[in-house]
């Protein structure tokens, strides 16, 4: 099968700085990818180049095919290229249905219906209420998400991401600031997803790698150091040594 | 060429005029987020105090300019504590504009009560009458001052803000207040002493530009678009930015009466317009987070 | 019966003197010549609009007219306020007496206005031809780039160009201009001997005098001719030396040299305590309450303003400024305009009457733009 | 709180708008006004005008968070645009308020296809500049607009050809009236349909919008422009109903005013617009006939009491008001 | 509780009684009470959205305060302005890192001196090299991690005498958790310690606290309660990966 996303030679200076160089990697259907490295390694500069949040200084990005690397990030969303935020970046006064409805008319390109009611837009509701208790969010659903415990935000970041239908998703440290209790939701709810689309999740935290990820990326100081499953990832010493540190054995 | 020339004093002559007299609001809107609408009402405050300090008290030049900053720093502390503290943040945007704007007319109202709506000016000494020749063009000797004062007033802006702990405690504080008090930073003394900072300089300005800008009631309210266009320009809290866009705009301004003085009003606000579109954040990126 | 006299004009914002002026003139007139006219009581009514604002000014004269039924509309500081309001007074077929607004198309509007004051080009050609007559050739005119200032412009092209001058250039400055250094740059580039400039009296006034002598046009002796608003006498102790020597005509001023004029001042004076305030917007008012008078004397109070106007046309009396005539069909008032320069008198700034031009019309009516 | 309970209070979600009631208390409290105030109806109209500018102010501030001091462009072009037809071709009232709104919000698409990219002071300073340049082209288009002297000789035919524009303003009145209340429909309608679920989005985080699949200036450009055609009609009833247009309809100070009565009633709600207007120019007009040369104290101490008093404005006050005696009601 | 007989010399003794709090009206925290004697380490353990978070921001006076005392060494804080509390000891590390975004790492760092030198600076330096390398680059630049580092950094500066972390682990690669868990370790200051990882939690506590919908529904001995898997999942609804 063809990939996804493909991306080559992807490089990347703030001034002299060189925070990703000459990344190539590619995900294909039914992916299901961690990207892991040390802090400031690139990763979640690596996703903004990718999304086309900020432009790379080098290379190329192609989705489903396509070169997008000149597109703006709205329309690689359009495209069905998702990312869920590291710091939970919300609407703080609009509920938390109004994300969703939010996002599913942007999705369905509806947002641009003036006289329209958006209670009255056929489907929207059940979608919503989908999507609400998929994340375990329906207690909340009337409340600004500025009232929201951090972890609850990051569960809506999810929601948010999922309503989109995405082709390819990108997850930046979705279990940050969720206990262990509530991040076994957040796999869940990627199982469900349609098993043909392509997963990137950064996560630091280890079990939650292991639990999620098929095929484990390392990126190191901007570079891919390796790549590999679990095993070899948590056998290579490199690995170890930058990253996971002396407790990588409890898992 | 002399002509080129000629523009190029006038303007930054003018440019710098308007530097100080914005100066004080680059610090209040830019550096505390206040969209501090009151600025030329504080500044016509010092115009008025030295004003009267000169003519009725006959207080010599230099101090009556330093009796009015000090009066109208005074005169306006208690304000930053019974009003300005209760808008303080960016939530209050909005807030901040009626409560100024409200504030501006009291203050107009009043002076015009107090000293009638007749223009008022402040004597020059001696000493500023008169012109200083630079080569084949000649500036009134005041604006030579001017220019003077308001170099001075930037460097020593910038070394307080860039350069002192006091500098970096207060851009904390307008960044983050809750995690600055947090870190023990006592929020509200930071924000009266830069308050103070801010109404001092507008007096400052109030009394050096009243050449240009004559003192009558309602230049509280005359000039707002103007302080507004410099500090926009240059970049909100930015003080070089200020200095840069008061020179640019005032360069602007007046080759733009001399070439095509019928249509000056247009050519300078296309320019202003042109200028926002190249430097969407001013000319130094303000510090908006 | 009581007949209700509607004044709009500034009592607040930066033009609130012009509504003093008018309201104390008007009080001075009545304190001279009483409430009544025959068995009817005259009140006067003000509203306060404070800056150029047509629609509001209609809105302000509909509320007159239809709640304080008023049968007399007057004052009128701004050109568009005034326009404003033709088709009320033509409806409700009741006179306009202008105490002010000087455009001169304004009497063209409708048959009900009467205007008091004077017009730019009523100013301005007695002095083109006088600056001509002085040998003066090359000019700059200057002037607020606004209705009354291009009238000042044309009116002076046309009279001092048909009088043998030449007009080197025509600037037209920006009403909000603070800078006037360009300006001056541009006048001595252009070698002209002497200026023509209008500006709205104030604070834009007293930075272009300031600017004129600061850029030392003064010493280079170039001279500064203008309509007398711009050193009008309120605004002289601020404008200081920078003054000396300008030289403008006018219909008023203060230190005229007359019977009534003393009479009016020491009146004023008696009222209010002082006459500094006194100036051309007072005599506007206070010959505008005399003809409103007259009117309701000729029309034995029953308001009918097509009969009221028609009664003042042609009527002439002595003002405290002169001699005045209603020119029967511009319905606005000939009158001597005077030469002055500004000079100091016992210490204090004066506009000192040089000379007079008698029986001056409104040379703008019916010109068109 | 009792254990099935989640762990959180009641949400603190403020009303958009007063709900459905809103429109006919308008309506109503217009139509008494009518009779109680027959020989005020000039002013009224112009009110009633005023809170159809306004509100075109709340579309944009409330519901997108763009601060702008340039409204007055687009109420100015409607009503030069509107006021030139009805010289020199179109008498039909209604016709010259579809005109107008046309005028506004063209000029609105166009100026702020231009500028919203701009964000805080700086928009700002560009819907200033703007205004100021709309504002110096009306002053030198003197044959079209009359310059300085404003433009009159606007004589509209009578609405529906029937009701002619009387002296006393009852037309006029009752005009503006109808025009109001349909456009507090339409906005009404606009802002709870997804466009305006998108426009609260791009006020809150433009770049989040972004990131799921919107453009932002695309949102802001349309609701300014939507705005502009509310203002422009605003502007066009302001010609038809007082027969004149000055250059005061395009100044900076008459964008200001827009600002502050909006801001008096209460961003993002519209009504608050219709209250802050109504609250604004009474109050204005009142001190000034009352006492003309210290109008601007009380006005300026009435403001600041505001914004110390009611925050959010004097609608919120009314909404505190109104939650208190809810309270007080689930007491009892 | 036990912690109460734990030695309590030195300074940084915090007690907690009765906290009854939350944001504007409504109410998260219920009468907690708990105390940390001088250099103890608790460990605030809880599920989403129990009042962790809002626990610690009623200790530093970012929230409404409805009842209850805070006493740090004997002094009552909870009626003192924010910055008077840092002044008397408490150093924070937000959960939500709160960066000065637009300062520089080194102005950010700065701003927790509390009046120490500048060359005091190099010890956080020492703790992260990462922040060493990036002391020019604008706090906003920085990476989540990166982020985490400063605002622990800064806590630190400031010597505080009991220390608040908001789960400072979030976001931090295993190697600088390591690094970090055992640089706090070898402080000697009072800590409460907010942390999802909740078996690095209790191997640094010497005593934990467990909040429930704003309520204390346990409180012991770490290394009990790590050995406790019922307790563990029934206040958290994990058990360790042991
Ligand atoms: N706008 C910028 N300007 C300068 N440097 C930047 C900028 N953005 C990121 N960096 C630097 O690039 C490096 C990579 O940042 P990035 O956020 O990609 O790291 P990361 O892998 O996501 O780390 P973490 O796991 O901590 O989130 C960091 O060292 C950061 O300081
Ligand atoms: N600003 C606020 N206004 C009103 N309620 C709030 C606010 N912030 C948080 N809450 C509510 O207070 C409760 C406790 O929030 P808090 O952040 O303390 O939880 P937490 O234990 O830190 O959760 P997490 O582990 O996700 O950080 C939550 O239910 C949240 O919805
Ligand atoms: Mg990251
Ligand atoms: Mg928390």
């Amino acid at each position: 099968m063809s990939a996804l996303l493909e991306v080559e030679g992807l490089s990347k200076n703030f001034g002299g700085l060189q925070v990703s160089s000459d990344i190539t990697m590619s995900l294909h259907p039914g992916d299901r990818c961690a990207l892991i490295g040390p802090n400031g390694a690139g990763k979640t500069t690596f996703v903004n180049l990718v999304t086309g949040v900020i432009p790379p200084t080098a290379g190329t990005i192609r989705l489903a095919g396509q070169d997008v690397t000149k597109l703006s990030s709205a329309e690689r969303v359009r495209r069905g290229l998702i990312r869920s935020f590291q710091v939970a970046r919300l609407f703080k006064s609009m509920t938390v249905r109004e994300h969703l409805e939010l996002a599913v008319l942007q999705r369905d390109a509806k947002t641009f219906r003036l006289f329209a009611s958006v209670s009255g837009t056929p489907g929207l509701a059940d979608e919503v209420a989908g999507l609400l208790d998929t994340m375990g969010l329906g207690a909340v659903a009337a409340t600004p998400v500025g009232s929201l415990a951090y972890g609850q935000q990051r569960l809506l970041e999810i929601a948010l991401a999922l309503a989109m239908k995405p082709k390819v998703l990108i997850l930046d440290e979705p279990a940050a600031g969720v206990p262990h209790s509530e991040s076994q939701r957040i796999l869940d709810a990627i199982d469900r997803l349609p098993k043909d689309l392509a997963v990137l999740m950064i996560e630091h935290d280890m079990d939650l790698v292991f639990r999620f990820a098929r095929t484990i990326v390392v990126l190191a100081q901007g570079r891919l150091l390796c790549s590999g499953t679990a095993k070899e990832i948590v056998a290579d010493p490199r690995v170890r040594e930058v990253y996971l540190g002396s407790r990588a054995h409890a898992h | 060429m002399e002509t080129l020339f000629g523009i190029a004093v006038d303007g930054v002559a003018y440019g710098m005029i308007l530097f100080i007299i914005s100066v004080g609001l680059s610090v209040t809107l830019g550096l505390m987020r206040v969209v501090n609408l009151a600025h030329g009402a504080f500044a016509m405050v010092g115009g008025y105090v030295a004003s009267y300090a000169a003519q009725s008290l006959g207080l010599p030049y230099p101090a009556a300019l330093v009796v009015a900053v000090a009066l109208t720093v005074l005169a306006t502390l208690p304000l930053e504590k019974l009003l300005y503290r209760r808008i303080y943040g960016h939530a209050n945007e909005l807030g901040q504009v009626l409560l100024t704007i409200g504030l501006t007319f009291v203050i107009v109202a009043t002076v015009n009560y107090l000293f009638g709506p007749t223009l008022k000016r402040i004597p020059l000494p001696d000493l500023l009458l008169g012109t200083v020749s630079l080569g084949p063009k000649a500036i009134p000797t005041h604006r030579a001052f001017v220019i003077g004062m308001g170099a001075v007033t930037l460097l020593g802006l910038w070394w307080l803000l860039e350069r002192t702990d006091f500098g970096i405690r207060l851009r904390a504080a307008v960044d983050d207040p809750a995690m600055a008090a947090a870190l023990g930073i006592r929020t509200e003394r930071l924000y009266m002493a830069t308050f103070a900072l801010g109404t001092g300089l507008a007096a400052l300005g109030g009394v050096l530009g009243a050449e240009l800008l004559p003192l009558e009631p309602y230049y509280a309210i005359r000039y707002i678009v103007l302080f507004l266009a410099v500090v926009a320009v240059g970049g909100a809290g930015s003080i070089f930015g200020s200095a840069a866009a008061a020179l640019a705009l005032g360069i602007t301004d007046t080759a733009g009466k001399y070439l095509i003085p019928n249509f000056g009003e247009f050519f300078f606000y296309a320019a202003l317009i042109l200028i926002l579109f190249r430097w969407p954040h001013g000319f130094f990126k303000g510090r908006t987070a | 019966a009581t007949i209700k006299v509607g004044v709009i004009a500034p009592f607040s914002g930066p033009f609130a003197m012009v509504g003093k002026t008018f309201k104390e003139a008007i009080a001075v007139y009545q304190a001279e010549h009483g409430t009544t006219v025959g068995a009817d009581t005259v009140e006067f009514v003000f509203k306060d609009l404070d800056q150029a604002n047509p629609a509001q000014s209609k809105a302000l004269a509909q509320e007159l007219i239809v709640k304080e039924k008023v049968g007399y509309l007057a004052g009128f500081f701004f050109t568009p306020d005034a326009l404003a309001v033709a088709p009320l007074i033509d409806e409700a077929n009741i006179p306009a007496v202008i105490f002010n607004a000087a455009t001169s198309a304004i009497t063209e509007k409708s048959p009900r206005y009467v205007r008091t004051s004077f017009t730019l080009w009523q100013n301005t050609v007695p002095l083109a031809e006088h600056m001509a007559k002085q040998g003066i050739k090359k000019v700059v005119t200057a002037v607020s780039d606004y209705g009354p200032g291009i009238d000042g412009e044309t009116a002076f092209k046309a009279t001092f160009e048909k009088a043998g001058g030449s007009v080197v250039d025509t600037i037209r400055m920006p009403l909000k201009s603070n800078d006037f250094a360009p300006f001056m740059q541009r006048i001595k580039d252009s070698g002209a001997e002497a200026i023509y400039a209008f500006l709205p009296a104030g604070p834009t006034t007293l930075a272009f005098a300031k600017a004129f002598a600061d850029n030392g046009l003064k010493d280079k002796g170039i001279r500064f001719f203008g309509p007398g608003d711009i050193t009008q006498e309120p605004d002289l102790p601020a404008l200081g030396d920078a003054a000396l020597g300008i030289t403008t005509t006018f219909n008023y001023s203060q230190s005229h040299d007359s019977a009534k004029n003393k009479a009016f001042l020491a009146k004023h004076k008696e009222l209010f305590g002082s006459s500094d305030t006194v100036t051309f917007t007072s005599v506007g008012a206070y010959d505008g309450a005399h003809v409103i008078y007259t009117m309701i004397q000729k029309t034995g109070g029953k308001s009918d303003g097509a009969k009221a106007v028609d009664a003042v046309k042609g009527m002439s009396w002595e003002s405290p400024r002169g001699p005045l005539t209603i020119n029967p069909d511009s319905r606005h008032v000939t009158q001597t305009i005077y030469l002055r320069v500004v000079e100091k008198v016992d210490g204090k700034l004066q506009n000192v009457e040089k000379a007079a031009f008698a029986d001056q019309p409104d040379y703008g009516y019916k010109v068109g733009k | 709180m009792t254990a099935s309970s989640p762990p959180l209070a009641a949400p603190l979600k403020t009303p958009r708008d007063l709900g459905w009631i809103g429109v006919p208390v308008v309506a109503v409290a217009g139509l008494a006004a009518f009779w109680l105030f027959p020989s005020d109806l000039g002013l009224l109209t112009r009110i009633l005008a005023a809170a159809l500018y306004v509100l075109s102010l709340d579309l944009v501030l409330g519901y997108c968070g763009i601060a702008t001091l340039g409204q007055a462009a687009m109420f100015g072009t409607g009503a030069y645009v509107a006021g030139i037809a009805a010289v020199n071709w179109v008498a039909d009232p209604l016709a010259l308020l579809a005109i107008g709104g046309v005028a506004g919000g063209l000029i609105a698409l166009a100026t702020g296809a231009l500028i919203l990219h701009a964000r805080g002071l700086t928009l700002l300073m560009l819907t200033v500049a703007v205004t100021q340049i709309v504002q110096e082209v009306a002053n030198k288009a003197r044959d079209w607009t009359g310059g300085s002297d404003g433009l009159s000789g606007i004589d509209p035919n009578p609405v529906f050809g029937a009701f002619r524009f009387d002296m006393v303003g009852r037309t006029s009145y009752l005009f503006a009236l109808a025009v109001l209340v349909v456009a507090l429909l339409v906005a009404r309608r606009i802002v709870r349909s997804p466009f305006g679920l998108a426009c609260r989005g791009v006020k809150e985080d433009p770049l989040r919008v972004s990131a799921l699949g919107g453009s932002p200036k695309a949102y802001l450009v349309a609701m300014y422009a939507v705005a502009g055609v509310f203002a422009g009609v605003a502007g066009a009833l302001t010609a038809v109903t007082s027969g004149i247009v000055g250059l005061d309809s395009a100044s900076f100070s008459w964008s200001a005013e827009a600002l502050v009565m909006l801001v008096l009633g209460g961003t993002g709600r519209l009504y608050g617009a219709v209250i802050g207007t109504v609250a604004f120019m009474a109050v204005h007009h009142i001190l000034a006939a009352t006492d003309p040369f210290h109008w601007m104290l009380f006005i300026g101490l009435f403001l600041m009491g505001v914004v110390l008093f009611l925050p959010g404005g004097i609608l919120s006050g009314f909404e505190r008001l109104a939650g208190l005696l809810r309270r007080k009601g689930d007491k009892a | 509780m036990r912690t109460d007989e734990v030695g309590t010399t030195g300074k940084g003794l915090l007690r907690v009684e009765g906290l009854t709090a939350g944001h504007g009206k409504t109410l998260i925290l219920e009468g907690v009470s708990f105390t940390v004697p001088a250099g103890g380490r608790l460990a605030l353990l809880g599920r989403n959205g129990v009042g962790k978070t809002t626990t610690l921001a009623t200790l530093v006076g970012q929230t409404t305060r409805h009842a209850g005392t805070i006493a740090l060494d004997g002094v009552e804080l909870g009626s003192l302005a924010s910055s008077a509390r840092a002044a008397a000891g408490l150093g924070y590390v937000p959960q939500t890192r709160d960066v000065f975004k637009s300062l520089t790492v080194e102005e950010n760092l700065v701003t927790g001196l509390k009046g120490r030198p500048r060359s005091a600076l190099e010890e956080a330096y020492a703790l992260f090299p990462r922040l060493g390398e990036r002391r020019r680059n604008g706090g906003g630049e920085l990476s989540g991690g990166e982020q985490q580092m400063l605002s622990v950094a800064r806590a630190l500066l400031g010597k505080p005498t009991a220390l608040l972390l908001d789960e400072p682990l979030e976001g931090l690669a295993p190697v600088i958790c390591d690094q970090l868990m055992e640089a706090l370790s070898r402080l000697d200051m009072t800590v409460v310690l907010v942390e999802q990882q909740v078996d690095r939690a209790l191997d640094f506590a010497d005593s934990v606290v467990f909040l429930d919908r704003g309520r204390v529904v346990h409180a012991g001995p770490a290394h009990q309660a790590k050995n406790d898997a019922a307790l563990l999942e029934r206040h958290l609804g994990v058990a360790l990966a042991a």
